[in-house]
């Protein structure tokens, strides 16, 4: 069936709050608006405003109301609408949902899943483009998901929802209007990391907004005889490193995409594990494409300068096969 | 009541009035022409809020606004031109175009942006008026937010301070009753926002924002307490937005009713139907205000598209400082203003700060 | 007034007073000998404060405390070896050791911590009523914060949420006076706590917090307000910590004579006076009473003694919740209580909830 | 003269309160209480409560405002008093503060100076014993250091007033009562690494709270023969890569030591960077020593097992090392 990665997620939560009746929506303009991004359009008049419920301008209030409301025995849906507004809830993830079971030496779960749209690309300028994954990525105690595709985003959902520890769903805003095929195997696991193109040459590594421009690029690249293999991470914290090793062991040589600034990137932790567990496998640096170290400006042209895209891909994959 | 103003300044009132809708009216069309991009948040209907308040500043103060700040920074004296190249992306933009339509920036005028984090502009403020009140500098911060900011902790956080500082700081919500598509009594508590800030030891005054005499005299009686040194103020201006939350919002949480409803109510149609019944406007008179700002429109419009893109080879620019002379800190002990603006593109019709 | 209560409560009352006051003390002096490490916030002066007011909660009630926690803790029902092996960094602590002082947990007394930030425990307590009132419980969440905290915008977030959504959470302040070295008047505009909340349109009361029999009926009343499913609830009560703020405090910022002034009101000594009085209590029960409370405190500091480390092997352990079939998700539509927490210590004189 | 990283502060914090009258101190107990860390003690008296001026508990709200004190012509001082509290306050710093140079295109500068303590190792359990540098050297648009001596405790709070924009300063909790000679030369810059110790068979790379475990390190390491050369980044915003590069092309090996969590650490970032450019440089894979993934548990037992010490630098190295 041929839908959007937006009625993706959509299906995915429709799904989980029919189920169970202890899953609930919460978020700002989840409701009478439809969502900001129209993820749960019509909602409101399906399920009510006690589980779809919309809430004031109070990140911090909100993302920690769902954290006592997982740990009062619901299964709360928290949508922050953007990783950029989730800066100012980042206390109540680190120091109580991500430190809680750990600290209470075992005794609580929070069993909370937290929705955010990620990333820049569509002119929004410095305050509203940003991709913190890897900040997300550096907490012990959640686990850290990218859906990239169709299928991840109607798939993710529901483990996310059966795990018992606080799961963050990152959801690229330049992918809700990606249209394609929902296979008929969509369940899927939220551990591993996938390989979306096989190749031998180079290993592509990438998550998120960024895994079209590396398919993209691969395209390219096979045009011109070199065989990329893409690897969607998929699964941000904890990494399937065995997945990069593996491919890593077969090309000897990758370029890590990551939409996130440079200096200080996921792709600078996929490099370090590269590093700790494939060095004597690497026949040229590991080289990476990452955002350039700027708040990222409105004008378009500006702002494409600023992100990763194709040609800088198919360019790095060059420098390090040395062609 | 009758209009307390002379002829000149009640039809300056309504020519700024007239030269935000032209200009936002342009806006929604070259949005649709894909000129502008990005978020773009129309002021449409609120229009009394921002020329009524800004008319009772005075240049030295110092304007921090959100996201639904094009007024504001037209009114302040930004001029249309370099909005509109702002809005293109373009490096006549009063912010070189890296900002758009939500991060206007002006020094030279101290208007402080422009800011798309809600709540985001209300510690800033009160910074400010830390900055004045050791300086000992006689100004007033005006900080703009919408109503659905008041559930933010940094409302909270920034209030208290003011008030416990005693700060020199004027809030101003524009209470416009939804955020996004959240109504007023879904997002508050306490729908009297008045009664809510009174809470933190704060004078606050509610005002009518669709009456731009009733917020104008408000304001500088909010002014003029802030400015005597008596701390912060809190004004609501009551008002609506006429438009969608932003070019993306299909409206789905509001009546047409109400919007027609609140469209009687209009800023521009019922202050120009009191000065002529005031014998303080023509129509013809009415129809020269509104050519001067259509052409103010047209002239910004054609700069804008004039106007070059910023090379791409400055992307970096300005992420940090430049380690260069051409500005240089303050010297110690002297209150610093900030350096004006580089050299930008000032088109006809651009005004200065009130 | 007289104690309205009969001799076995109001004994119950003051015991417990008693077995906080002795363990502090003794913990104050294990710090002095290093078994007990990191931050220490002491209660005392504080305690008629916890007895008080969770002697008016049902078992089914959900607490949120803070880094002065300790009293809270044993009074609703975590064993004092448990909360003295905790402290100790001991594997049979009630957080197995990992948490120390400031975080006490017992999923069994659902007493959720033992939170180090401040304000941090104020949107989970949000979270709870959602919980309880959309699975239809009759429970209360009582949440206690200093009245620091109510500057932070979590408090302000929270109180938002808990009075829109009308949640069943009793907000509980603990108004000492001083954050840390900061006075009240030095950290609120409105020092008039109970005015600041009662802007979020949330009923308040004032008890005095050093009489105990104030802050039961001000808890019991609140509670039943909550319990009814009339919404949240605001109770400051106000009382003074008589130790520092933490055992590296050096006090630099109040008079000895204003502490002094405060200990002629302290709950122990005007409680037991108040019972005599009333020959509710002779001075034999009383040192009856004190001397079981210190035979709990040294079998505490025996057992912490004699408890074992948790093994290095176990550090990461339950950083996420093993993939085990002991900890089982409740079925859909059961509204889940926490398991209990695993076998523990409990010695002598450990109590069940009240 | 002798003196303590504390007092190195204090005296630094003193000099430019006294030399500038638009410098002031603001945060949470920096006044009567005398600074939590007392590195204030006595100011109040001194510069009076407008200078030395404490704050309610309100960390967004006051690192907001000091960020709009510096625009309106002031230098203030911010102490959020630990990492651990500025979580809440990052959304102005990264928001506002870092964005707002390149977002306004180069109008405003933001010298605001904020200072925190960071660091685990007091047994004060998960919430207080963060270590998020990282997570701000990610910032395009502010400056980030961590003095780890004396010298630069004393002397780096000066040029960071100096530098017009956002500068943080992260100041390990256990490093107050480091003791030890203030060299009379302690004006420094901060831009660069710095060479502690040298030494030509492996290059140690930390900072901050590390510094002073991978000095006992090289020292135990020596006393084995090998020659550890240290390197001390204290400027983790923007890095100095030449000097690390420069200690790889003598060394051909390193060990990164880092107090953040191991995944998406500065670590991974440093050898990210190694990777970049010194990869044909490199005899052995680069290894690092960080916290456990763990949020760090009171017991000292537990806290000293999940942090980096001596005893895992040591055989760190002779792993790298092959020995
Ligand atoms: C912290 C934060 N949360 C959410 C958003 C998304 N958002 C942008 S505007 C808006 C509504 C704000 O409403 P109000 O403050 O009343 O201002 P108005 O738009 O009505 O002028 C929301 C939710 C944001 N920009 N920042
Ligand atoms: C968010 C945050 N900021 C600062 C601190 C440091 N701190 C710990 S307790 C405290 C004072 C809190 O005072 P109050 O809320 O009145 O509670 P009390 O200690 O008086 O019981 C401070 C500033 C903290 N733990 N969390
Ligand atoms: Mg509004
Ligand atoms: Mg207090």
């Amino acid at each position: 069936m041929k839908m959007t990665y937006r009625e993706a997620i959509r299906q995915a939560m429709h799904e989980a709050l029919a189920a169970d009746p202890r899953v609930f929506l919460m978020g700002e303009d989840v409701g009478k608006y439809g969502g900001t991004y129209a993820c749960s359009k019509g909602f409101l008049e399906e399920f009510g405003p006690e589980r779809i419920r919309d809430t004031p301008l109070s990140e911090l209030g909100f993302v920690g109301a769902g954290i006592g409301a997982a740990l009062g025995g619901l299964r709360p849906i928290v949508e922050v609408m953007t990783v950029n507004f989730s800066l100012l809830a980042l206390d109540q993830i680190v120091n109580t949902a991500a430190a809680l079971r750990h600290m209470s030496g075992g005794q609580f779960s929070v069993p909370l899943v937290l929705r955010m749209a990620t990333g820049a690309g569509r002119q929004l300028a410095a305050q509203h483009s940003h991709s913190l994954e890897n900040w997300y990525a550096h907490i012990p105690g959640i686990r850290v998901l990218a859906p990239a595709t169709i299928a991840d985003a109607r798939g993710m959902l529901g483990p996310a929802l059966a795990d018992p520890d606080p799961v963050v769903i990152f959801e690229h805003a330049q992918l809700y209007n990606l249209e394609g095929e929902l296979p008929d195997d969509w369940r899927c696991d939220i551990a591993t990391a996938a390989v979306r193109r096989e190749g031998t040459d180079v290993s592509l590594i990438t998550y998120g907004g960024s895994l079209p421009k590396v398919l993209a690029a691969a395209g390219q690249l096979a045009a011109e005889g070199i065989a990329a293999e893409v690897i969607d991470l998929r699964v941000l914290r904890p990494l399937d490193t065995e997945t990069i090793a593996a491919s890593l062991r077969k090309t000897h040589k990758a370029v890590v995409v990551d939409e996130g600034w440079r200096s200080g990137s996921l792709a600078a932790e996929v490099m370090a594990c590269i590093v700790e567990q494939c060095f004597f496998d690497l026949d040229a640096p590991v080289a990476r494409v990452c955002s350039e170290e700027v708040p990222i400006p409105y004008a378009k042209h500006m702002e494409e300068a600023a992100l990763p895209q194709v040609s800088k891909i198919v360019a790095a994959v060059r420098q390090v096969l040395g062609k | 009541m009758t209009v307390p103003y002379d002829k000149t300044f009640a039809q300056k009132l309504l020519h700024d009035m007239l030269r935000i809708r032209r200009m936002e009216e342009k806006c929604a069309e070259l949005y649709g022409a894909q000129k502008i991009r990005g978020f773009l948040h129309l002021y449409i209907g609120e229009e009394a809020c921002a020329v009524g308040a800004l008319h009772a500043l005075a240049p030295g103060d110092n304007i921090v606004a959100t996201y639904r700040e094009h007024g504001h920074a037209l009114v302040r004296g930004v001029p249309m031109d370099a909005i509109m190249a702002e809005m293109f992306g373009k490096s006549a933009g009063c912010s070189r175009g890296r900002g758009g339509s939500m991060h206007l920036f002006d020094a030279a005028t101290r208007f402080y942006g422009g800011n798309a984090i809600v709540g985001g502009g209300l510690p800033l403020a009160a910074g400010f008026g830390l900055a004045d009140k050791l300086q000992k500098r006689q100004a007033v911060t005006a900080v703009f937010f919408g109503e659905g900011a008041m559930a933010e902790g940094a409302f909270h956080e920034s209030m208290n301070l003011a008030a416990l500082w005693q700060l020199p700081v004027l809030f101003c919500c524009e209470n416009n009753l939804y955020a996004m598509g959240t109504a007023l009594a879904r997002s508050e508590a306490q729908t009297d926002l008045c009664a809510k800030a009174a809470s933190y030891a704060v004078p606050t005054l509610k005002a009518d924002g669709m009456d731009i005499v009733a917020v104008h005299e408000a304001m500088k009686l909010a002014a003029r307490h802030v400015r005597d040194g008596l701390g912060p103020f809190f004004l609501e201006l009551q008002t609506y937005r006429f438009r969608a939350h932003s070019m993306f919002d299909p409206e789905l949480y509001r009546d047409k009713a109400e919007v027609e409803e609140w469209k009687t109510r209009g800023p521009l149609h019922t202050f120009s139907a009191r000065l002529k019944a005031e014998s303080k406007l023509t129509e013809e008179e009415f129809l020269a205000l509104d050519a001067r700002a259509n052409a103010e429109v047209q002239a910004s419009v054609d700069f804008a598209e004039a106007a070059p893109w910023e090379p791409v080879e400055d992307l970096l620019k300005d992420v940090v400082t430049p380690p260069s002379p051409s500005i240089p800190l303050p010297p110690a002990g002297e209150g610093s203003n900030p350096p004006p603006s580089p050299a930008r593109g000032r088109g006809a019709g651009g005004e200065g700060p009130p």
